[in-house]
């Protein structure tokens, strides 16, 4: 589904963020990506939703070459994949409601559907009350947590999140794992970058550990750590 | 595209001018402004070339007759110029008129006075030509008569050749000046409304790469912003036409009130200028509007 | 506030006309064209008005003298006008003279042919007043010699009464309307240089709320701006005073070369403009630009 | 040095995001302030610094009454609080060396001190290397880490922290907490929001917990959690 071969990105400035990625993500895996900060989590999983282009190296995405992708196909492959951003990136002057129901307006859903589901996600990341609310009226939890309803509102294929759990209590990160591991139950694909050890350890997944660019540890029902 | 996306669009748009208040009402008074000014200028422009217009037409041209000419071979005359195609008005003017008109000339001084029943002068005719360019041509004509009759009875032919072509000078000078500033005040005003719809939207650019993210198409996120250019457009060049419009009928209708009237000319009757107005100043407003907000997008589309 | 921290609000200053790039040029284009626009209106109006105090210098006042006044007589008239302190300057025009003119203004027509050596037009003396507004007094006070006389010298004085109140009706009305139009620039000017600069400061609003929560004060946020509005300005005026001066000095020396100039009129010398252009451009601009900056900000500072 | 009086606090949407809380918190104290995601944790933080005002109550901060509080003394009011924001607000057009000695240049430091203490707590918090970029050319973390330099820098006698270690892997988290803490040894007052339960329970401070807005427990060297 996700297959990066021998990725490298090097941002303008010189940094060098990611020195030769191989990886392969099927469909229905679920992957936390952990590393220490500063290690090429974000621009691993920006590579995939192609918000960040690879210096070197091929990436597909459900089937397509991102690299030889026309840029006017871009936004259907982004349809498949919800993102929950690092740093939540909600449209500041629309309600929080119109933030997600931006995006299922965007792939032309039916209207009463968007209404339907919109209100759905916000209640499964416990924002009914607050759907009137403009992002910055929201804690930064709360911003959060809208931003993971974005992300998961068009049932894709593949849901990239980043640190979704950053800004959350133990109770509602717990909530919102058991929310993704749901979906994922349901056949999407998750993709996690995530700095929380209790996580990692107690809900065994596939982890993916970055370090200065590299994958140095691909384990099976992983634990937490990226120093081997 | 479905119906009703489009609606959705239309909605989101008019939405977004009250959302962005403070930067809407900013555009919308840099169009007004503008197209005020170049409407002024418009209506300004048109004014005096019907005014030039009004003043080339009013060339004359003496013909001075011999002085010996009889009542019957004036007439004659008079006929024949009448024949002429260019020749639009001929008038005969008595040599006591003429004298008349030379003394008024002169101040208040009463020349018949000096002259008293010895008036020197000759009869003479007065001709206008149908358009300013066929004086000459008129003049050629009139001198080519005195071939037909042995007495050549006409003296001389006289239209202020330096004067007439000293004002086509000046009127065509003027026209081409006042086109010339229409046409960079138009480009100025074009300017200066893209340029306000380009710093609105650049500070919207978080935005519009926050809605590719999120796979949104650039027909997506650009209709939107098609609609408010619109919307900022049209009001923005509404207002402006009306007033002027209004302005300009008030200014004819105080200016033909015989008593207030303070200057002297002509106007352009409001219903010739009215649809080129609305034209010119709504086409600029809503194009560049759109255009505007169009190109200042297009970078940022490119996430 | 220490020297070394203006020194540090300059370089910032400075260095935020840079950071802030494509917001600089478009505030220093809007600045600029719009100075543009009111300079060459307020060269055109100091044009307008010298022009029309050129003409108005023209207006002459014709004395004509009874006609048998001796030449003995004549001088002793001249200098009792000459006594006159509103008059500026006495010419005496012989009747031959005034003949020949007459018959210039009748165009191509030889009027002198007609009279021969009877010419029954008087002597005159041609008055000019120091001031136009003077003319009325020049003429009562020449009015008043014939009393000195027992003959009464003076048959009439004439100065075209209608045309001079016509032609300062005129010219008073040019200078309002061009006056009006200047000003109405100016403020549209203003508006439009504060209002993008307000634009660009609005996007900058979150920059000052951090700055204020990082424990900056008022004066340590505004002076940077300060600074930078004051750049915008002062670049934004030079450039157009510059081209426009250098435009109407490449202008002058153009229509004053004989051989390539169109139009007729004396052009009020640059030197005569030159200060005055400088000061109000530069002092809209920079005042403009640095209260712009400095207003806009306000209501961000309140965090 | 902070003293709370019976503070309320309704946003302008009408959500009561303080009811009636009572506080004093001694110079030189540690705490952690815990509670779930829209407790208000933030907005009592935001009062201390007065990016709030109390609809209710009085708030007395290094002796100032923050409620009579002049505007034109704010600034200096802040010059003696280091704040480390939820969401960093680093002024995004300098680079990260600028944004640190800002705060320094703000309250009129000598040059040479600017220069020397900028690049040493730029190096305590690990971005030596990165002091030339932008914010944006940072990882999540590393503005973190760059909003924790500025709030230091000027050696405040109150550090107001807002989940400082969110965006942080476990070990760069308590490379952060012995920073706090050591500043912390050497007198200065420390307020931080926090959801790292590890960090709570293995370093003891004293912890006030938040819910809907009121103090539901306040122990010294307590553990994490807020239901009681
Ligand atoms: N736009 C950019 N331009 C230049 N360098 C960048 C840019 N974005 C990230 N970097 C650098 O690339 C490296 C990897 O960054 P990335 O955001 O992928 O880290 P990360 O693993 O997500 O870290 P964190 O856990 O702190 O979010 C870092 O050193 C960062 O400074
Ligand atoms: N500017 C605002 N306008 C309206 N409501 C607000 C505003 N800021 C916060 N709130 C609301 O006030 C409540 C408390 O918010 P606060 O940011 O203090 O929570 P928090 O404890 O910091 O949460 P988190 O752990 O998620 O950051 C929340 O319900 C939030 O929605
Ligand atoms: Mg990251
Ligand atoms: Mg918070």
């Amino acid at each position: 589904m996700i297959e990066m071969q021998d990725v490298w990105k090097s941002y303008t400035n010189g940094v060098h963020a990611l020195r030769g990625v191989d990886v392969k993500i099927d469909q229905n895996e679920f992957v936390y990506l952990v590393g220490p900060s500063g290690a090429g989590k974000s621009t691993f999983m920006k590579m995939i939703y192609r918000e960040v282009k690879p210096t070197k190296g091929e990436i597909f995405v459900n089937g397509f070459n991102l690299g030889k992708l026309k840029n006017k196909k871009i936004p259907y492959v982004r349809r498949n994949i919800g993102v929950v951003f690092q740093d939540f990136r909600l449209l500041p002057k629309i309600s929080i409601y119109e933030n997600v129901s931006f995006a299922m307006e965007a792939i032309e859903a039916p209207k009463k559907l968007v209404r339907k589901r919109t209100m759905e996600v916000l209640t499964m990341v416990g924002l009914k009350d607050k759907v009137k609310s403009l992002p910055n009226q929201l804690s930064g939890g709360e911003q959060q947590r809208a931003s993971i309803a974005r992300a998961i509102v068009n049932n894709p294929s593949v849901i990239i999140a980043d640190e979704p759990t950053g800004n959350l209590d133990p109770d509602t990160s717990l909530d919102i794992l058991k929310l993704l591991e749901e979906i994922n139950f349901r056949g999407t694909t998750i993709v996690m970058a995530t700095h929380n050890k209790d996580i990692v350890n107690n809900y065994r997944k596939r982890v993916i550990a970055i370090e200065k660019g590299q994958i140095v540890r691909d384990e099976y029902r992983g634990e937490y750590g990226y120093e081997n | 595209m479905k119906i009703s996306t489009l609606g959705r669009h239309v909605r989101e748009g008019i939405k977004s001018v009250f959302r962005n208040g403070w930067m809407s009402f900013a555009s919308i008074s840099v169009i007004a402004i503008s197209l005020f000014i170049l409407g002024a200028f418009v209506i300004l422009t048109l004014n005096v070339n019907h005014l030039s217009k009004t003043v080339e037409e009013q060339v004359e041209i003496s013909v001075y007759l011999d002085v010996v000419e009889s009542e019957e071979q004036i007439n004659v005359i008079q006929t024949e110029i009448a024949t002429i195609p260019e020749v639009s008005s001929i008038t005969f003017v008595p040599k006591d008129e003429g004298l008349e008109t030379l003394s008024e000339g002169m101040g208040e001084l009463d020349l018949t006075e000096y002259f008293g029943e010895s008036n020197p002068l000759p009869d003479k005719f007065t001709l206008k030509a149908n358009k300013p360019e066929n004086v000459d041509i008129v003049v050629s004509k009139v001198e080519a008569i005195n071939d037909k009759f042995e007495m050549m009875p006409i003296e001389q032919v006289d239209y202020g050749k330096k004067t007439v072509e000293q004002l086509l000078a000046f009127t065509s000078g003027i026209r081409t000046v006042s086109i010339a500033i229409v046409a960079g005040l138009a480009f100025t005003a074009m300017f200066f409304i893209s340029n306000t719809i380009k710093l609105t939207i650049i500070s919207r650019n978080r935005e519009i790469s926050i809605m590719k993210l999120v796979g949104a198409t650039n027909g997506f996120i650009r209709w939107p912003f098609f609609i408010e250019g619109f919307m900022l457009g049209l009001i923005g060049s509404i207002i402006p036409t009306g007033v002027l419009l209004y302005g300009y009928w008030k200014l004819i209708d105080f200016e033909e009130s015989t008593v207030f009237g303070v200057t002297q000319w002509e106007y352009l009757p409001l219903n010739q200028l009215t649809f080129q107005l609305i034209f010119l100043l709504c086409s600029i407003g809503i194009i560049i509007g759109v255009w505007g907000s169009i190109i200042s997008m297009r970078k940022f589309l490119r996430v």
